[in-house]
């Protein structure tokens, strides 16, 4: 549309827009007082209304059957608008890349899929882990998995380690979509930050990030799941959450080579900066 | 730095003023949620600091890197015809910092669903006091059912030992607008609705006297609907019941108030055991000189202010539903006269 | 560095969305959510009126008002189709029996109404049964009236000449007013008369 | 002919134009640029009055037991105050934003339908003086008048006729029903000015991210604003023609209206804030000298959060005693909105990082919001946390924390598009001096103001009281909190001074002062009426930058 218009009037030195008119204002006056008359006087919401039928059928006229426009002409050209020049900054350059700058950093990632295919093993190691604590101490397969549950229902929160060692419907349920959850959003967290650490991936993966996890939980358990903490045996804990560390973190980096900068900073690596072509490293 | 000069003052009042004095303090009391003496205000203050924590460190970390940000990449004199390299974004980091909080999330909503399910009890226990708390403009109406006893403005509860548990569970109901009942210390605020019934409970085992106040905006005097909650051990609270319970002393030498007291429309508003008054649209003045307070808190329950209030309330009370009743100054004394025989 | 061309490349054809259809579609979506509200009061309040008369006591579906208020969107079409082609009579003819099936919509539910308020006693106030009833169904039959209003002026401009085959855009946005009260009243029909 | 645009004229001409003429010439105009500064100057008078009517709030709660105003008259402050920040500043001045500056980004001469967007702006205005007259008619022709007194959310049954008698409550559904009228207007032609109207080129994967929120923003005004105007109307019948929709004497629902309300009050918190967001997200680029980090996950963000802002309402609610489920369900989608929150601040800190921030008033400001919203962001999981929230709601914490993400939201960020695009309305810079102390003295007072708000909630002091008694803990900190309201009062002082005075007196600012990216700085300042001469044709997301850097280009690279 402005296209047409634009190519209708190029060199007549005037450009059309639509004409201005009082109609709105009058309708929208009407309207108002055609309300304002419930809570004054009927007289008001009749004035209101005649006001109203009148910016109606001005405003009608003025669209249709055409709408009105006027002819604004060019400003003098000595106030027209410059044209954008070219300015003499310098961009600072990139080393990455043929292009030089503006690509999305890094270059080489994981694919997702790595993340929930290292999600999907973490969290297949780990229940294993668990279920093996559950039927060695407890002789029960259902108590890992109603212990998980009990950070969100309070019946089980509640209950006697023996309860727990029940099957429970709405325990299985909950504890499965909170492991199956948390398997995958932290697989696919190792997949995106892996690569920011490339030197020891299977260490920081697989023990550091699993250890500060259980150090984490273990200073706010009492709040977050109260009856996994008071039974909670750390030593099997740790063990389930390396076992997933480790798992995820050896698919996700058997998935693709990194293939990152391995001796640039850590903001570089994250993708929030880039390195400058001066330093000319490497 | 607002946030740090309160926090200051946050811990210098809650130092100064947060435990009740000694004697019976009348509004001397910090309501501060994070000094619960109830089991639900109990819950609500460990999920309260588990969030706290956490929000504290997120803060810490993104206002550390905004500032961090700021300084480290400042345009310094020189830049002025430099651009830095042009970045797009990097879906690592981005993917990143979105998994991360959604980690954060769902830990936050194990924990919250889990102790909303813990608070939000339907049914009543077995041993649970009941009380009918029935909000009015602008005042409380508690009903103990199982005692046949109402009152008003000052509920009072047994706390609950640990070898005869005793919760106390509140229906919510409103004759009215809608209004919220408040004790922080105690619980969780719930509204109170009318056409619709809630239900608030609450346990303790530290007798005292806790504050409250109506917390859904519910018209002029939405500021003087106050609360206070009585702690008594299950001795006290007993003994209460029966004071309660027992009709009032008829004495004679008041009979002329009495008289005059029957003859006004105070009865149309108002109840008062052993008399024809049987109203309930104002609060029952059956021994109306056990309450502390009168007018929904805004005035201590002394002969003066009695007086002060039935000559003129709109004085007191601004807008409140009881209207200057235009009586005499020897009516007025008549009348407080028989109304401090009620005990 | 590979050596970029100087001048930029030309966009290719440029072609955006009718600003009238894009208007119209907001102002639809925008109904509705009006609309939406107005359903939610009443299928939350069925069944909670304190005094009769109760909906399975006094509402009748309006069989004879579906069908015409339906077909009218048939006709509609039909005259949308005839003016394309350059059949301005046709078109007018078709565009009249529109006009036409509404009106019998209106009519109907005006009866219905009437005896809703004299046979029944059931008004506006009450109880909750017709403070939802009135207000949803009067809110659908006022969007019915403006439609037709609408759809009046329309006929008597082509009808003398004023507009004509080169406003059938305009007149194909106005159309879509039209199958949305249409839409409305199947959601309408199916809360107030059949689930009841 | 000629005075089509007051700004084209030689300046003696102007001055000779009678005041009639200019007043027939703004009354008459369609232009989207005159629309724009009509919205945001109304909107602007509109906040200094609620502002007086916040300072006398606050005046009578410096101190305990204060009688400065009684109850009445500080229930209808309260409820004016708010009433009039959310539907006749916030929303106005935004769409005043909007209307400036899309037809200018997107470089099209006007909006899709001029005619509405006048006729908009004039429902808006008519409908705050309506809202407003109720001071002397509130009772009808005869009385002195009330204002409404219910709160701006108007609860029922308070509402009802037997409760809130006269006609102040009307005055306040009707005042915002026809400026609602208006906003609905000006959203639908948003919509389509952004679908319809963009020059060649400019995909909507090119759109600058100012465009695209609001283009978000428009679709939650038509989804969100109706079903206000619904209640509202189904309240009038309750009061006109004794219907029953919230009566709780006939079976009624009081928390019916409290979820219809909420079904627009919680996007309506978007709706105000996303325009802010937009602003941010113009103004970090520029003065980091770095395009958007993250454009793509920056407009799914918006457009998640448009989504999901449709689906957290009874976290106002989570009081009323809802079922478990209801509030669980309720408390996960108000925490799923704070991800893409997150993420929006995430990527304005990574647009920092790396540039080199220039920290002009435009940018000032927007640092200055990113810790504020932080802030406000957190206190606001806090309040999604419904246990938490059973202590919080309707305390004076919640007072803080909506501040936060309205004054440290929104309003800074309308300072920050005022600082950066009055040059290009007016021509003339904004002085930078009168700028800084502005700056540091009102963000000085809000934060004195609402930060310590959050303590008198956790000490228990709800929200909407007229007064309390002393030795609650409440009397210092109230009295911390009104002292603050003088540093913000002193704070919008010098904005005023900076805006008159530079006004006559402001260093011009050319076309293109902050050497920025969009089509709005290719023309004059201010622009003609017709905006461009030739209607530009863009290849990139920054069409300047490409023609700024004619040998390094961003459509190479996009």
């Amino acid at each position: 549309m402005a296209a047409e218009r634009e190519a209708k009037h190029a060199g007549e030195g005037g450009i059309e827009l639509p004409s201005p008119t009082p109609w709105p204002l009058l309708a929208a006056f009407g309207m108002t007082l055609g309300f304002a008359g419930l809570v004054t006087h009927p007289i008001v919401s009749m004035v209101g209304g005649v006001c109203f039928l009148f910016g109606g059928v001005g405003w009608w006229r003025e669209v249709l059957p055409v709408a009105h426009e006027i002819e604004v002409p060019l400003a003098a050209p000595a106030r027209r608008a410059r044209l954008v020049e070219p300015v003499p900054e310098t961009v600072d350059h990139l080393e990455l890349g043929e292009g030089g700058h503006r690509m999305r950093l890094p270059t080489h990632v994981f694919p997702l899929s790595a993340g929930i295919r290292g999600g999907i093993a973490g969290g297949i190691a780990m229940a294993a882990l668990a279920e093996l604590y559950g039927l060695l101490v407890h002789q029960s397969l259902w108590y890992p998995v109603n212990l998980l549950s009990a950070a969100a229902i309070p019946s089980l929160a509640n209950a006697s380690t023996e309860q727990l060692a029940q099957f429970s419907t709405e325990g299985l349920l909950v504890g499965v979509i909170v492991h199956v959850l948390f398997s995958l959003l932290v697989g696919l967290l190792y997949a995106v930050m892996l690569p920011m650490f490339p030197r020891h991936p299977a260490i920081l993966g697989g023990i550091v990030a699993p250890l500060l996890w259980t150090g984490l939980l273990w200073t706010s358990l009492g709040v977050i799941n109260p009856a996994l903490n008071e039974r909670i045996a750390w030593g099997w804990f740790a063990a389930s959450q390396l076992a997933f560390g480790l798992a995820a973190g050896f698919v996700v980096s058997k998935m693709e080579r990194i293939a990152t900068l391995q001796s640039a900073a850590f903001a570089i690596r994250a993708g929030l900066e880039l390195q400058y072509d001066e330093e000319g490293k490497e | 730095m607002g946030l740090l000069a309160g926090a200051a003052v946050l811990c210098a009042t809650g130092v100064a003023m947060a435990e009740p004095t000694t004697g019976r303090p009348v509004f001397d009391q910090v309501s501060n949620m994070f000094q619960p003496v109830s089991v639900p205000a109990a819950k609500i203050r460990d999920l309260a600091l588990l969030v706290l924590a956490i929000c504290g460190g997120i803060f810490v970390v993104v206002g550390g890197l905004i500032a961090y940000t700021l300084i480290r990449f400042r345009a310094r004199p020189g830049d002025e015809h430099r651009e830095p390299p042009q970045v797009y974004g990097s879906s690592n980091i981005e993917a990143a910092w979105t998994i991360v909080p959604v980690i954060i999330v769902v830990v936050l909503f194990l924990a919250t669903a889990r102790t909303i399910n813990e608070l939000e009890l339907k049914e009543p226990p077995e041993s649970a006091l009941q009380v009918t708390v029935v909000g009015h403009r602008w005042w409380w109406e508690f009903q103990y059912p199982e005692y046949g006893i109402v009152t008003a403005n000052e509920l009072h509860v047994p706390a609950s030992t640990p070898d005869a548990p005793r919760p106390t569970f509140l229906w919510l109901e409103s004759v009215d607008v809608a209004h919220s009942f408040w004790v922080p210390r105690l619980a969780g605020k719930t509204d109170v609705i009318p056409n619709r019934r809630n239900t608030l409970w609450l346990e303790t085992a530290q007798p005292g006297l806790y504050l409250g106040q109506c917390a859904e905006y519910c018209g002029t005097q939405h500021a003087h609907m106050l609360l206070r909650v009585y702690v008594h051990t299950p001795e006290d609270f007993a003994r209460w019941v029966e004071e309660q319970k027992a009709p009032e002393a008829e004495v004679a030498s008041v009979a002329a108030g009495r008289d005059l007291f029957q003859r006004t429309a105070c009865i149309n508003c108002h109840a008062a055991s052993g008399t024809v008054a049987d109203g309930t649209f104002g609060p029952s003045l059956s021994h109306l000189m056990s309450r502390e307070t009168i007018g929904a808190g805004v005035a201590m329950n002394t002969p003066d202010n009695l007086r002060a209030w039935i000559r003129d309330p709109q004085t007191m009370k601004p807008g409140v539903r009881m209207p200057d009743m235009k009586l005499a100054d020897h009516e007025v004394d008549a009348i407080v006269d028989y109304l401090v025989t009620l005990r | 560095m590979t050596t970029a061309s100087a001048t930029p490349p030309a966009p290719a054809e440029w072609t955006l969305p009718s600003r009238g259809r894009v208007g119209m579609a907001c102002l639809i979506l925008t109904e509705s959510a009006f609309f939406a509200i107005f359903i939610a009061a009443h299928l939350f309040y069925i069944g909670k009126s304190l005094n009769p008369p109760y909906a399975r006591d006094v509402l009748e579906l309006p069989v004879l008002n579906t069908i015409c208020l339906l077909s009218s969107s048939i006709t509609i079409t039909l005259a949308l189709r005839a003016l394309r082609r350059g059949a301005v009579g046709t078109f007018s003819w078709l565009w009249l029996a529109t006009i036409l099936l509404g009106l019998e919509f209106l009519i109907g539910t005006g009866l219905e109404w009437y005896g809703l308020i004299y046979r029944d006693g059931l008004t506006i106030d009450t109880n909750l049964l017709g403070t939802t009833f009135y207000s949803l169904v009067g809110f659908h039959a006022a969007h019915v009236t403006l439609g037709l209003l609408m759809l009046s002026g329309t006929l008597l401009f082509v009808v003398l000449g004023w507009a004509g085959e080169r406003d059938v855009e305009r007149i194909d946005v106005l159309s879509w007013y039209w199958h949305f009260v249409d839409a409305i009243w199947v959601v309408v029909l199916t809360v107030v008369y059949v689930i009841v | 002919m000629t005075a089509i645009d007051g700004s084209v004229l030689p300046a003696e001409a102007a001055a000779r134009t009678s005041f009639w003429i200019r007043a027939h010439e703004w009354a008459t105009t369609v232009d989207h640029k005159r629309l724009g500064l009509l919205y945001i100057s109304s909107g602007l008078v509109f906040f200094l009055i609620a502002g007086l009517e916040a300072s006398a709030i606050r005046a009578q709660l410096a101190f305990a037991n204060n009688d400065l105003i009684g109850p009445n008259t500080f229930n209808r402050l309260m409820t004016v105050h708010g009433t009039t920040m959310v539907f006749f500043v916030g929303m106005p001045i935004f769409f005043g934003f909007g209307n400036y500056l899309i037809p200018l980004m997107i470089g099209a001469r006007d909006l899709a339908f001029p005619r509405l967007n006048a006729f908009g702006y004039w429902l808006f205005l008519f409908g705050g003086l309506l809202f407003y007259f109720s001071w002397i008619g509130g009772d009808g022709l005869y009385g002195t008048g009330t204002a409404p007194d219910v709160g701006w959310f108007a609860y029922s049954p308070l509402t009802s006729p037997a409760f809130s008698p006269g006609n102040s409550t009307d005055y306040w559904i009707l005042g915002i029903m026809v400026a609602g009228f208006g906003s609905t207007a000006t959203a639908l032609n948003f919509v389509a000015t952004i679908l319809c109207m963009r020059c060649p080129g400019m995909t909507l994967g090119k759109m600058p991210l100012f465009v695209w929120m609001m283009l978000v923003n428009g679709f939650l005004v038509l989804v969100a604003l109706t079903p206000l105007t619904a209640a509202q109307v189904m309240l009038l019948f309750d009061r006109f023609l004794d219907s029953h929709f919230f009566d709780t004497q006939a079976g009624g629902s009081a928390v019916l209206w409290q979820h219809f309300f909420w079904v627009f009050g919680h996007p309506e918190v978007y709706i105000l804030i996303l325009p802010a967001f937009a602003v941010a997200s113009e103004v970090t680029p520029v003065f980091s000298r770095k395009p958007i980090f993250g454009y793509e996950i920056m407009v799914a963000a918006t457009t998640g959060i448009g989504f999901i802002s449709l689906g957290v309402w009874a976290h106002h609610m989570f009081t009323v005693g809802l079922s478990g489920p209801v509030n669980t369900f309720f408390t996960a989608s108000t925490m799923a909105i704070a991800v893409p929150t997150g993420i929006k601040i995430f990527n304005w800190l990574g647009t920092m990082w790396g540039g080199r921030i220039r920290l002009r008033m435009p940018m000032l400001w927007v640092c200055a919001f990113l810790f504020e919203f932080v802030i406000a962001g957190l206190t606001g999981v806090m309040l999604a946390v419904v246990p938490f929230d059973w202590q919080l709601s309707d305390s004076y914490f919640v007072v803080a924390h909506f501040h936060f993400v309205l004054i440290g939201g929104l309003l800074y960020n309308i300072f920050a598009g005022i600082y950066y695009w009055f040059p290009k309305a007016t021509g003339k810079m904004l002085s930078e001096r009168l700028g800084r102390w502005h700056f540091w003295v009102f963000v000085a007072g809000f934060n004195v103001t609402f930060g310590t708000m959050h303590f008198q909630g956790l000490l228990g002091m709800p929200r909407r009281i007229y007064t309390y008694d002393p030795g609650r803990g409440w009397d210092l900190l109230n009295l911390i909190t009104s002292l603050g309201v003088i540093l913000q009062a002193i704070g919008i002082l010098f904005f005023l001074v900076n805006v008159l005075w530079s006004l006559r007196r402001g260093e011009d600012a050319g076309q293109d002062p902050w050497d920025a990216w969009t089509l709005e700085w290719s023309t004059t300042s201010p622009p003609p009426a017709y905006n461009f001469e030739k209607i530009p044709v863009v290849q990139s997301r920054r069409p300047l930058w490409d023609l700024k850097h004619p040998n390094d280009p961003d459509w190479r690279y996009e």
